[in-house]
C-alpha cells in the first residue's frame, strides 16, 4: 500500500502513468479505426463500380 | 505513376528537336484525369490549338505549359530543355494573356503598362502606334475600373504586343471582344506567326487562320 | 542500395511490409516499457529533493522526447518529398503530425500536473520547456489545419512541407527566446532531466522508457502511414486487385 | 524577332518595380493602410478601459500591450498581400515574369512592410505616451518594433502565400503565423520592459536584428515556393 501513495504523490503519480495509457491506447485506437473507416470506403467504391460493369 | 528512365522513342526524337514539345504529359487534378498521354510539338511560325468545352482542363494545360502545373508524368521542352529547369528563361520568352487579365483596377493603362515593362524585355514597337491599332489610345490616363470588359481585354493584349517574346499563351482570347475586336486578335496572331512568332491558343470556338495549326481536342 | 529504397518506397511493397513490421516493433517496445515502469516506479531510489514526484519523468521526458522527433520527422520527410518528390514521404508526414501533436500534449499535461505538488501551481509560465512545448504544439495545430485546408493532396503535401521547415527554423529560434525570456524572470527551479550525475537505478528505466517509447511510436507511425497510402492510393489497380482478391487484408 | 543582344530588365527594376506598383496602389487605396492602425489604435485603448487606469499598471503593461497590438494589427494587414493579386490574375501574371519570383515577393513584403509596419512605429510614441512610457524608452520601444515588424512582414509573407486562395484563409492565417512571431513578440516587448527597468538591453535589440536579417535572407524563397505551390 505504501508503494500506491508514493509519499503522498501517489495522484499525481499515477495520472500521469494512466494519462499516458490512455492517451497510446487512444492514439492506437484511432489509427486502427482510421485504417478501417479508410479500407471500407475504398472497397464499398469498387465493389460498386465493378457491379456497374 | 514512376518516370519513365528509358531512351526516347524516335517520335520523341522529333518532338525533342521542336521548339516547343512536349511528350506524355498526364494530369491529375483532386479526383479527375484532365489528360493523359498527351503530345504535341510546335516550331516558329506555327499555331498550336487547345480545342474542346469549358472545363475540359485548356486552361490547365495552358499553365502547365506556361510551367505552374506539376505533371503526374512528363515533361515540356522549350528549345529541347525542360522548361523547369530554365524557368526563369523560358519565361522571358512568352507571354501569357489569361482569362484574368492581370492587370490592376486601380491603376491606370500606363501605369499598367509601365509596370510590365520593368520586368520583361520590350519590343521595338511605338507604343502609341500600339495604342492607336487597338483603339485605346483615348483611355491612357483612366483608372481601369471605368473601363468596359472589351477594353480592359485591348490593354492586356498592348501588353502582350509591347512585349519582345516570340511565344503567346493567349487563353480565351475572344472573350468579352466584338466581332472587330475578334478579327483584331486574329490579324495580330497572324501578324505574330509571320514574323516566326509561335502561339497556344485555347478557344471552344471554332478559328480560322492562314498558318500551320496543331490541333488538339480536349474531352 | 538505391534499388533497396526504391523497392521500399513503392506503395504496395510498404503497405505490405508495415504491416509485418509494425507488431515487431511494438512488440519489444511494450516490453521496454513494462520494465521501465516497474522498475521506475518501484525499483528506482526517490529523489532526495522531489521525493516520489520525480517518478513522473519517466512517462513525461519520453513524450517531451517524441515531441520533437515527430515534428523533425515531418519537417525532414517533408522536405525530402519536396525535393526528390517522393510520394511516399510526404504520407509519412501526414502521417507523423497527429502523433507528434498527442504526444506534445502528454508532454504538457504530466508537466502540468507534475509542476501542481512542485511548484504548487497547474501551469507555471517562467518554465522554459512548458511554454517552449506549448508554442511546439500550435506549431502542430497550424500544421494540421493548414492541411485540412486544402481539398488537393499533392497541393497540401507540399504547402504543409513548407510550413514544417520553416517550422524548425523556428523551433530553435523558439528554444533561444523562450531560454532568456525565463532567465529575465527568474524562472522556478528547472525539471531535472538526466546528466551525468545520475543515479543508474534511476537512469536505466528511463533509457528503457525512452527506447520504448521510441518503438511504439514507430509501430503507430507505421500504421498510420500504411492507412495515408492506403487512402493516397485508392485509385490505383494494386489496391483494387487487393480488395477484389478472395483473401483481402 | 528575338533579340539576342537586348537583356531582360535586371532583378533591381522588377524589385523596385513590385514595391513601388503596391506603393501606388495603396496610395490610391489609402483605407488598407488606415485601418490596420485604427485598429491598433483601438486595441491598446481596450486595455486601459480592461484593467484600469492606474499609473503604475499602464507603465507596467505598456510594452507588452503596444507588442500584442502591433502584432495582432500586422495580422490584420496581411491577409491583402497577395489576396488582391491572386483576384485580379496579377500573381499569375507575376508567376510566369522573367524575374526571379523571390526577388518580387520581396518587393511586394517591402512594400508590405513600408505600408503596415512603418506606419505602425511612427504611431507608437503617440500611444507610448498615453501609457507614461519615458521619452528614452520609445526610443528603445520603436526601435524594436521597426526590427520586429520586419520580421513580422517576412514570416507574414510565408504564410500569406501558402494560404493564398483558400476559402477561409484569413483565420488559418493567424493560426500559422502566431507560433512563428511569438519570440518577435518575446524578444520585442521584453527588451522595452528591461529598458523601462533600467536594465541592460541590448542582447534583446541583437536577437532582434539578428532574426530580421536571418528572415530576410530565407523568408523570400520560403514565400516563391509557398506561391508557386499555392497557385498549382
Amino acid at each position: 500500500m505504501d508503494a500506491m501513495s508514493m509519499g503522498n504523490y501517489g495522484v499525481y503519480v499515477w495520472s500521469c502513468f494512466g494519462l499516458t495509457l490512455v492517451m497510446v491506447l487512444f492514439s492506437y485506437w484511432r489509427a486502427r479505426l482510421r485504417h478501417k473507416r479508410v479500407y471500407r470506403d475504398i472497397e464499398v467504391r469498387i465493389k460498386a463500380l465493378e457491379e456497374r460493369e | 505513376m514512376c518516370p519513365r528512365n528509358s531512351l526516347p522513342s524516335a517520335t520523341e526524337c522529333k518532338l525533342l528537336t521542336a521548339k516547343l514539345s512536349a511528350a506524355n504529359l498526364t494530369l491529375i487534378r483532386g479526383e479527375r484525369c484532365l489528360f493523359e498521354g498527351l503530345d504535341f510539338a510546335l516550331d516558329n511560325g506555327g499555331l498550336l490549338l487547345l480545342e474542346g468545352r469549358n472545363g475540359c482542363g485548356k486552361t490547365s494545360l495552358m499553365r502547365a505549359i506556361a510551367g505552374m502545373l506539376s505533371l503526374e508524368t512528363g515533361e515540356i521542352h522549350w528549345n529541347g530543355v525542360p522548361v523547369l529547369q530554365q524557368r526563369q528563361t523560358f519565361h522571358g520568352e512568352l507571354v501569357w494573356l489569361a482569362h484574368r487579365t492581370g492587370l490592376k483596377w486601380d491603376l491606370t493603362m500606363v501605369e499598367n503598362l509601365k509596370f510590365e515593362r520593368s520586368l520583361r524585355r520590350q519590343s521595338d514597337r511605338d507604343p502609341e502606334e500600339v495604342y492607336a491599332k487597338l483603339g485605346i489610345e483615348r483611355l491612357k490616363r483612366l483608372p481601369l475600373r471605368s473601363l468596359s470588359a472589351g477594353q480592359q481585354r485591348r490593354v492586356a493584349l498592348a501588353r502582350m504586343l509591347l512585349a519582345d517574346v516570340p511565344l503567346w499563351l493567349m487563353d480565351e482570347p475572344f472573350t468579352n471582344l466584338d466581332r472587330e475586336g475578334r478579327k483584331l486578335v486574329m490579324e495580330l496572331v497572324e501578324d505574330h506567326l509571320g514574323a516566326d512568332g509561335m502561339c497556344v491558343m485555347a478557344a471552344h470556338q471554332d478559328v480560322e487562320i492562314d498558318a500551320p495549326v496543331t490541333k488538339i481536342r480536349m474531352q | 542500395m538505391w534499388k533497396f529504397f526504391h523497392q521500399l518506397a513503392s506503395p504496395p511493397h510498404f503497405y505490405r511490409l508495415a504491416a509485418v513490421l509494425s507488431p515487431w516493433l511494438a512488440a519489444p517496445g511494450i516490453a521496454l516499457i513494462a520494465y521501465g515502469v516497474y522498475a521506475g516506479l518501484f525499483l528506482a531510489p526517490m529523489d532526495y529533493q522531489q521525493g516520489d514526484a520525480f517518478r513522473i519523468i519517466y512517462v513525461h521526458v519520453p513524450s517531451a522526447y517524441l515531441s520533437m522527433m515527430a515534428y523533425m520527422i515531418m519537417a525532414v520527410s517533408g522536405g525530402i518529398g519536396l525535393i526528390w518528390r517522393i510520394k511516399l514521404s510526404h504520407a509519412v508526414a501526414a502521417a507523423a503530425a497527429p502523433l507528434g501533436a498527442a504526444f506534445t500534449f502528454l508532454a504538457l499535461a504530466t508537466g502540468s500536473i507534475w509542476g501542481r505538488p512542485m511548484w504548487g501551481t497547474w501551469w507555471e509560465w517562467g518554465d522554459p520547456r512548458l511554454t517552449s512545448e506549448l508554442i511546439l504544439l500550435f506549431l502542430y495545430f497550424g500544421y494540421m489545419a493548414l492541411r485540412a485546408a486544402i481539398d488537393d493532396t499533392a497541393k497540401a503535401d507540399k504547402a504543409s512541407a513548407v510550413l514544417a521547415l520553416v517550422g524548425v527554423v523556428n523551433v530553435v529560434i523558439v528554444h533561444y527566446s523562450v531560454e532568456w525570456w525565463s532567465s529575465l524572470h527568474q524562472g522556478q527551479t528547472l525539471m531535472k532531466k538526466g546528466g551525468p550525475a545520475m543515479d543508474p537505478a534511476m537512469l536505466y528505466p528511463l533509457l528503457a522508457m525512452i527506447l520504448g517509447f521510441t518503438l511504439l511510436f514507430g509501430s503507430l507511425l507505421l500504421r498510420r502511414v500504411r492507412t495515408e497510402v492506403l487512402f493516397r492510393e485508392r485509385r490505383t489497380r494494386w489496391v483494387r486487385e487487393m480488395i477484389l482478391s478472395p483473401e483481402g487484408s | 524577332m528575338t533579340d539576342a543582344h537586348k537583356e531582360q530588365p535586371s532583378i533591381f527594376s522588377g524589385l523596385a518595380a513590385t514595391a513601388r506598383r503596391d506603393l501606388l496602389l495603396a496610395w490610391k487605396r489609402p483605407g488598407d493602410v488606415l485601418n490596420p492602425l485604427f485598429f491598433f489604435a483601438m486595441v491598446c485603448t481596450l486595455f486601459p478601459l480592461a484593467v484600469g487606469p492606474s499609473a503604475e499598471q499602464l507603465e507596467f503593461s505598456g510594452p507588452g500591450v503596444l507588442w500584442v497590438a502591433a502584432l495582432l494589427a500586422t495580422l490584420l494587414s496581411l491577409n491583402s498581400l497577395f489576396g488582391s493579386d491572386f483576384e485580379d490574375g496579377s500573381l499569375d501574371q507575376l508567376l510566369v515574369s522573367p524575374q526571379p519570383l523571390p526577388v518580387l515577393a520581396l518587393g511586394k513584403t517591402a512594400a508590405h512592410w513600408l505600408t503596415s509596419g512603418l506606419p505602425l512605429v511612427l504611431v507608437s510614441p503617440i500611444l507610448a505616451i498615453t501609457y507614461r512610457m519615458p521619452m528614452s524608452v520609445v526610443g528603445v520601444m520603436m526601435l524594436t518594433l521597426t526590427l520586429g515588424t520586419i520580421t513580422l512582414s517576412l514570416l507574414g509573407s510565408i504564410g500569406a502565400a501558402l494560404t493564398v486562395g483558400l476559402h477561409r484563409g484569413t483565420a488559418l492565417l493567424s493560426l500559422l503565423i502566431l507560433p512563428l512571431a511569438m519570440p518577435v513578440l518575446l524578444l520585442g516587448a521584453n527588451t522595452v520592459s528591461l529598458a523601462a527597468g533600467n536594465d541592460v538591453y541590448t542582447t534583446g535589440i541583437w536577437a532582434l536584428g539578428a532574426y530580421a536579417i536571418a528572415s530576410l535572407s530565407l523568408a523570400p524563397y520560403a514565400t516563391a515556393a509557398a506561391l508557386r505551390i499555392s497557385n498549382e
